[in-house]
């Protein structure tokens, strides 16, 4: 189906039922209960989840496949942001042209970071794209300030100009961005028993952009020139000496990778506008890298993986403060109630970075391979469970 | 007039003279061996023709064209192979993968988005990727993983990933380095055989004389960066010169 | 059809809804059904969340953990318990120590790590994920102005925490949002007459700013309020926000012929400049003829003990300080340093008390509704909150009260004796125009 | 020009810190191959040590003083040392003053276990993993060194002054010929400069002069060689990785004075430092050191007001545009080898 084998396709319909079901899928606990503190069902960590899920997909067509790791793919989230924003600010409030804008600009910054970048390679490579990227950064937070709204970002504001439907406002509030009158920050809630699931109309939006990205990403895994891509991580020299220029291909997977980071940027920006100089610090590039390696770099659904897993620590952990550990532990005695809490102190709220420091160093020791290593030892323990229970049924089913 | 022509070539890395005014000429058709102790220049000669280095002096003309101030891929791209002393492989691709990367690499070099080219089109490379694993007997092995190969295999996929592309020259550094005797006499027959079938240029720069003495039709020796003396393999056996500077002390 | 901007999970916490869930599952229901109340997360049931977003990690980690103390104390103070705290001495008597509107108070809480960004999303969880009704907290302009704006779209009340830069309640001002921390020209303008006075009114000025919004509405306020009494300023430089060491800029100070060094950092970034400024002997420096100065525009007791002794006899503002003796500080430090055993910072003094202000604001106005407290607010007059009389204006949201000029102690008696207070500067000498920084507060946005 | 010769003074000032942790990183990197993103938290680390030791020397009794009252209005709590107890006030208050040099002697076998533990117990099972493995596994470990730190000591800058007598500064200027105080420097500042130099120095005569620091040398031009001779390499990686740390953590002891240590100040290092290294060649410890000149005082020189002026933001971006000039013209760092980490 969609031109894939039936594995790829198989992987696609799974990332499309993540997206579609993700509202139920991440708020498994009831909201009354103590482990809704768990739950991560909520509008802005699921369109987390996507744009970061696409900035991750894009950074792995790059790190994934070429074996180039950038330190400076947060530019072109933050260029993508920026554009969209002004877009948002001179346009209109429809985030359609705000979205496309952005990835146009971040291709083109690609364009011209990757055309310089890419004559180097190994550390050096890495050392000009963080180079760039910190340009941009310090520029943007300080003498860009007129364009960039500097350190404190760049906004949407009553008096826009918003050329094709700025006569529209005047209400006194600033429209939220909207796509063709939906705005994105729209939701419904549905409520079954104790639950409560929200759909809300910007995350599938930047949902449905993750399955594009998703796809498009699959099809560049699966294609020539993906293969090329690999070719050239492999072995640069046996490529030269195959007649094939590898410059071109690193340069086009640079923008494709690029222009995903813009599309995120953009999408960031539809969801909530405001676009900050931080979203390019090295920081920023930091995790994406870490998203990618924490994930399973140059696997499909890896990066995807990781992105959600940093995301869920960063908005769920630091969120978790000794009120909340104290209602956990209440039916427990007084001592050893405190005592639970004294312990898992130290690792949750503020120091929420001290168990994602943790987890990298337990994944990258134990799991070199990333959380998809994981996912696949899991599936074998059962697999092989499986075949010892009912081989004879294994044996008829035609191999893939 | 050789299909590649050699002129005049030095080339100084420091205080080191690694090559001076070499002068070859590679006929058509023909195996040529070039072979000298260690340290005679061979190597440097090849990274000579294939771009890799630039010579100080002196001229390489392949077919008529000048190859110097070309990249490695353009000289490729004209129609120059090249076999690598330790095989230069994709080693995290399969054997068949291998194989079709060349094959995409079309002769005109242009950079083409091949995601967006027809499945037909890649059933045609798949094909002839396929043809080319038969010939040199790895057809069974077209999803292993190539860096899983045994050595023999790793040098026998690089042949077939040169020879894919039709190649009119093919350059070979030291094809059996480090290979068992009878690897080597297979690799032998496999050289053998691809020249039988194909309109094709060899120049080998080997060690091994036995390879050289059962293939080359013209051997040059090289020595001190310099060729000493360009015969048949016949003529150069006898030649009190090539004694007294190399087999005098192989002792073959 | 009017749709929500954003769900209401704390109607849905309040089991009003588990008799909705016993009908048919309303699918796909707009929430707008739930919205009678009229504004986003109207609290049901008996308790009403309070979102504390403050940073938690990153360089300002201490502060937020004092902002942090100090809701936790108020929340307290707010249901009744401990002993009061500023209730007791608040100008108004709306609180009752019964929570707000006889619902307790509940409070969640969030990591800004000091980036816009990261705050806006730690402020977005709260409203959606556990219907706070209100958000405060943050230290650093940047966050604030970002959070404001959130909290504008959203249709929740802002209640800044430290946040010091024009912008705020300036071009940046949204009309959900309060400010109750004083401002940078606030500062230039209670600092110029005591620098007058101590220093003369020929001197020349050097500035060293950090290079972002909140360093160039400071260096503007200190310089036209410095100027306008004469002084000179020779140069003014701007320092990168990342810079960790700033001898590259304080080295040249002496040689470009000023006799004052004005310091437009904030944070670790003054801890640093201000230590290589006394490495480089400005203090005890002479320039044409006069002691060379230093001069701290915004002070802050947590970055004063960064600095150690380097502070020493250098003049800066507050916004308060816990030696102030009027009857609302000496009960606040009380009750905080009773159950902390130190005194409370100026960050923790106005996180305390805009929480105060926001539950006092929703009793007198008898809602929770944004738009409700938001007048009840505007235009309020009250004291008792350590400041003396204090205006929370109604045109920018900004409140007007004394302004602390402060010098470092010569002989502090303990580590949090670090800074003498030189002078209340009042309220009048402090107030501007409220149209001179533009901005726009638009119109109050209970959101639904 | 007294403006160009103090600027070339705190260039050099800069650059030998740069240099100085750029040097403990090509160590690591190019004797174990081994990429530390935990370089700067070990620099971070040894200037918590001057903390420490500030802390063990003040540890105190409480004595109360009914004369002054705290801001409760209770009897003011007045912490005396011990060890002022035990040497009276005036040895005690020299011992405390001091505690910053003091701070080495006790740094240096901290930093050496710290180091000896972390490649024995995880650096060296990474030696043959990707790089970017290793990347991750000590970035995550820097995260979790700093907020070990963080959660002990706060978030907040802890001021650790040098001793009295370093205090003021040196009049470079009357030494040179110009007028009184017009090229003045802060003496501790250039402690700190001698400082980084000897050790600098230091680490370059144990690689050349020892048979320690040749086989060193040897396996980071050859490993499998050196491993043939018969010599544990290993154990002289191990030994070369504590060496490594101790330079870092003496550069953060030195470092306190200038600027009041906090638990990030390692991650504020680590770009820059990474930034060095590279434009220095990786792998080539005097290009490290080179590169940590070149780049402190380009860094100074491009900080001066009228630079700014002409050039606005110049000074944010130098030193990452002096980076890509020279990565650009030279392909290698400037005296990288070949090889090395380029792919």
């Amino acid at each position: 189906m969609f031109g894939l084998n039936a594995k790829d396709t198989r992987l696609l319909l799974i990332v499309i039922g993540l997206v579609v079901f993700a509202p139920f899928l991440m708020n498994p606990f009831p909201t009354d209960s103590g482990l809704a503190q768990f739950n991560a069902g909520y509008p802005d960590l699921m369109q987390r989840f996507v744009i970061f899920g696409i900035f991750a997909i894009g950074f792995n067509i790059l790190f994934g496949l070429t074996g180039y790791l950038s330190f400076g793919h947060a530019a072109f989230l933050g260029a993508g942001s920026y554009a969209a924003v002004w877009m948002l600010k001179l346009l209109t409030i429809n985030v359609i042209p705000a979205i496309l804008i952005s990835t146009l600009v971040a291709g083109a910054f690609a364009l011209l970071i990757g055309f310089i970048s890419l004559r180097r390679s190994g550390i050096y490579f890495s050392i000009l794209t963080l180079a760039f990227a910190q340009m941009a950064f310090a520029l943007a937070a300080s003498v860009l300030t007129p364009i960039t709204g500097g350190e404190t970002g760049l906004q949407t504001a009553l008096n826009d100009p918003r050329i094709l439907d700025g006569a529209a406002s005047g209400t006194g509030n600033i429209p939220a961005p909207a796509l063709f009158g939906l705005e994105m920050r729209d939701s419904w809630d549905w409520v079954v028993g104790g639950w409560s699931f929200t759909f809300n109309a910007g995350y599938y939006l930047a949902g449905l952009f993750m399955i594009g990205a998703f796809y498009l990403s699959i099809l560049i895994f699966r294609s020539p020139f993906g293969l090329m891509l690999k070719a050239i991580k492999t072995n640069q020299t046996r490529l030269n000496y195959t007649g094939l220029n590898s410059r071109p291909y690193t340069l086009a997977a640079f923008v494709i990778s690029g222009m995903y980071a813009g599309l995120a940027g953009g999408l960031m920006a539809s969801m909530d506008p405001l676009a900050g100089a931080e979203r390019m610090q090295w920081t920023a590039s930091g995790e994406v890298v870490l998203m990618a390696i924490l994930g399973g770099a140059g696997t499909l659904i890896g990066p995807v993986l990781g992105a959600g897993f940093i995301k869920y620590f960063e908005n769920i952990f630091s969120k978790i403060n000794d009120n909340v550990l104290h209602q956990w532990f209440a039916f427990m005695p007084d001592g050893i109630e405190n005592f639970l809490v004294t312990i898992l102190h130290p690792f949750v709220g503020k120091g929420w970075h001290l168990t994602l420091g943790l987890v990298f160093m337990l994944v990258v020791i134990f799991l070199p391979g990333g959380l998809v290593e994981g996912g696949q030892r899991i599936g074998r323990l059962f697999s092989r469970k499986k075949k010892t229970d009912d081989s004879p049924n294994a044996d008829t089913k035609p191999a893939e | 007039m050789g299909i590649l022509e050699i002129k005049n070539v030095g080339k100084r890395f420091g205080g080191l003279q690694a090559l001076s005014d070499v002068n070859l000429s590679v006929e058509e058709n023909t195996v040529h061996a070039i072979i000298g102790p260690n340290g005679a220049g061979k190597s440097t000669l090849l990274n000579c023709l294939v771009g890799k280095l630039i010579p100080d002096t002196g001229s390489v003309t392949f077919q008529g064209q000048s190859l110097l101030g070309r990249k490695p891929h353009e000289i490729n791209q004209m129609g120059v192979s090249r076999v690598f002393q330790t095989p230069e492989i994709f080693g995290d691709l399969t054997v068949l993968e291998n194989v079709m990367i060349p094959c995409f690499a079309h002769r005109d070099g242009a950079f083409q988005m091949n995601a967006i080219r027809s499945v037909r089109h890649q059933n045609d490379i798949r094909e002839s990727a396929d043809q080319i694993l038969t010939d040199v007997n790895m057809l069974e092995k077209r999803n292993m993983h190539a860096a899983s190969l045994s050595r023999g295999d790793k040098r026998r996929l690089e042949m077939a990933m040169c020879l894919v592309q039709d190649p009119k020259l093919l350059l070979l550094d030291e094809p059996t380095a480090g290979m068992a005797r009878a690897d080597t006499n297979n690799t032998i027959d496999l050289l053998k055989e691809i020249k039988e079938k194909r309109d094709i240029t060899m120049a080998i720069i080997e060690h091994d004389m036995h390879v050289v003495f059962s293939m080359a039709e013209r051997i040059t020796v090289l020595a001190q960066g310099t060729p000493l003396v360009e015969d048949t393999p016949e003529n150069i056996k006898g030649h009190p010169k090539v004694r007294e500077a190399y087999l005098g002390e192989a002792q073959v | 059809m009017s749709k929500s901007n954003f769900t209401r999970r704390g109607l849905l916490k309040t089991g009003a809804l588990a008799g909705a869930g016993l009908s048919a599952p309303t699918l796909f229901s707009p929430v707008w059904a739930d919205g009678h109340a009229g504004y986003t997360n109207a609290p049901a049931g008996g308790t009403v969340t309070l979102g504390f977003n403050v940073p938690q990690s990153g360089p300002y980690a201490d502060e937020g953990a004092d902002e942090l103390r100090a809701y936790e104390l108020a929340v307290e103070h707010l249901n009744g318990g401990g002993d009061g705290g500023m209730m007791n001495t608040f100008s108004s008597n709306a609180l009752k120590g019964n929570g707000i509107l006889g619902k307790k108070v509940e409070y969640v809480t969030g990591d800004t790590q000091t980036k816009p960004d990261a705050a806006r999303a730690s402020a977005k969880s709260m409203i959606e994920k556990d219907g706070a009704i209100m958000i405060t907290g943050g230290s650093s302009s940047g966050v604030a102005v970002a959070v404001q704006a959130l909290c504008q779209e959203a249709g929740i009340i802002f209640m800044a925490g430290l946040t010091h830069s024009n912008d705020t309640t300036g071009k940046d001002k949204k009309a959900n949002g309060f400010r109750h921390f004083f401002n940078s020209y606030m500062s230039g303008a209670a600092l110029a007459p005591i620098l007058g006075a101590n220093y003369g009114k020929d001197r020349k000025a050097y500035h060293l700013t950090a290079d972002y919004n909140w360093g160039y509405t400071t260096e503007e306020a200190v310089r036209t309020s410095t100027e306008a009494m004469g002084w000179e300023t020779v140069a003014a430089v701007k320092t990168p926000l990342a810079q960790t060491d700033f001898k590259d800029y304080v080295a040249p100070v002496l040689q470009s012929g000023a006799d004052v060094l004005v310091l437009n950092h904030y944070g670790g970034n003054m801890v640093n400049s201000l230590t290589s400024a006394v490495q480089f002997g400005l203090r005890e420096a002479q320039a044409n003829g006069k002691n060379f100065e230093i001069i701290v525009p915004l002070y802050s007791r947590l970055m004063a003990k960064g600095a150690g002794e380097n502070v020493k006899g250098i003049f800066g503002s507050t916004n308060w300080h816990w030696s102030l003796t009027d009857e609302g500080s000496k009960a606040f430090v009380k009750s905080f340093g009773t159950k902390y055993g130190f005194p409370p910072s100026q960050a923790a003094h106005t996180c305390y008390v805009q929480t105060l202000l926001y539950a006092d604001a929703a009793e007198r106005a008898g809602t929770f509704n944004p738009c409700g407290i938001a007048e009840a607010l505007e235009g309020f007059e009250f004291d008792g909150m350590g400041n003396g009389k204090t205006l929370y204006r109604a045109e920018d949201h900004q409140c007007f009260k004394d302004v602390l000029v402060v010098k470092g102690k010569e002989n502090p008696t303990s580590e949090f004796d670090l800074l003498e207070i030189v002078e209340v500067t009042p309220a009048a000498q402090v107030t501007y125009d409220a149209s001179i920084f533009g901005g726009d507060l638009g119109t109050c946005n209970p959101g639904a | 020009m007294e403006a160009i010769v103090l600027q070339l003074l705190s260039g050099l000032d800069g650059g030998s810190a740069y240099a100085l942790i750029a040097l403990g990183l090509t160590l690591i990197f190019g004797t174990l191959g081994v990429v530390n993103f935990a370089h700067g938290a070990l620099f971070m680390i040894g200037a918590f040590c001057t903390v420490t030791l500030q802390r063990i020397l003040t540890l105190s009794h409480t004595v109360i003083d009914d004369t002054q009252k705290d801001f409760l209005g209770n009897p003011l709590k007045v912490q005396v040392p011990y060890i002022q107890d035990w040497f009276g006030e005036a040895t005690s208050a020299a011992i405390i003053d001091w505690s910053v040099p003091l701070a080495i002697i006790f740094a240096i076998p901290v930093m050496l276990i710290i180091g000896i533990v972390m490649e024995r117990g995880l650096i060296k099972h990474f030696y043959k993993r990707p790089h970017a493995d290793q990347i991750l596994v000590t970035f995550g470990l820097a995260i979790v060194l700093q907020e070990i730190i963080k959660a002990y000591y706060g978030a907040n800058p802890i001021p650790a002054p040098a001793p009295d007598v370093f205090k003021g500064s040196f009049d470079f200027g009357q030494l040179l010929g110009f007028e009184a105080n017009r090229i003045i420097y802060p003496y501790w500042r250039l402690v700190y400069f001698g400082f980084a130099t000897i050790v600098i120095a230091s680490v370059f005569a144990f690689l050349q002069f020892t048979t320690f620091g040749m086989v060193v040398r040897a396996g980071m031009a050859d490993r499998e060689t050196v491993g043939l001779l018969g010599i544990d390499i290993d154990k002289r990686f191990t030994m070369m990785f504590g060496l490594a740390a101790c330079v870092a953590g003496l550069a953060g002891v030195m470092y306190t004075p200038i600027n009041s240590p906090n638990y990030h100040m390692g991650m504020d290092f680590l770009v820059i430092s990474f930034v060095v290294v590279v434009v220095g060649g990786m792998g080539s410890l005097p290009g490290a050191v080179l590169a940590g000149f070149v780049l402190g005082i380009l860094q100074s020189f491009a900080s001066m007001r009228e630079v700014i002026e002409v050039l606005p933001g110049i000074n944010q971006v130098v030193i990452y545009l002096a980076a890509i000039i020279i990565l650009l013209t030279r392909p290698r760092g400037l005296l990288g080898k070949r090889g090395v980490m380029e792919d």
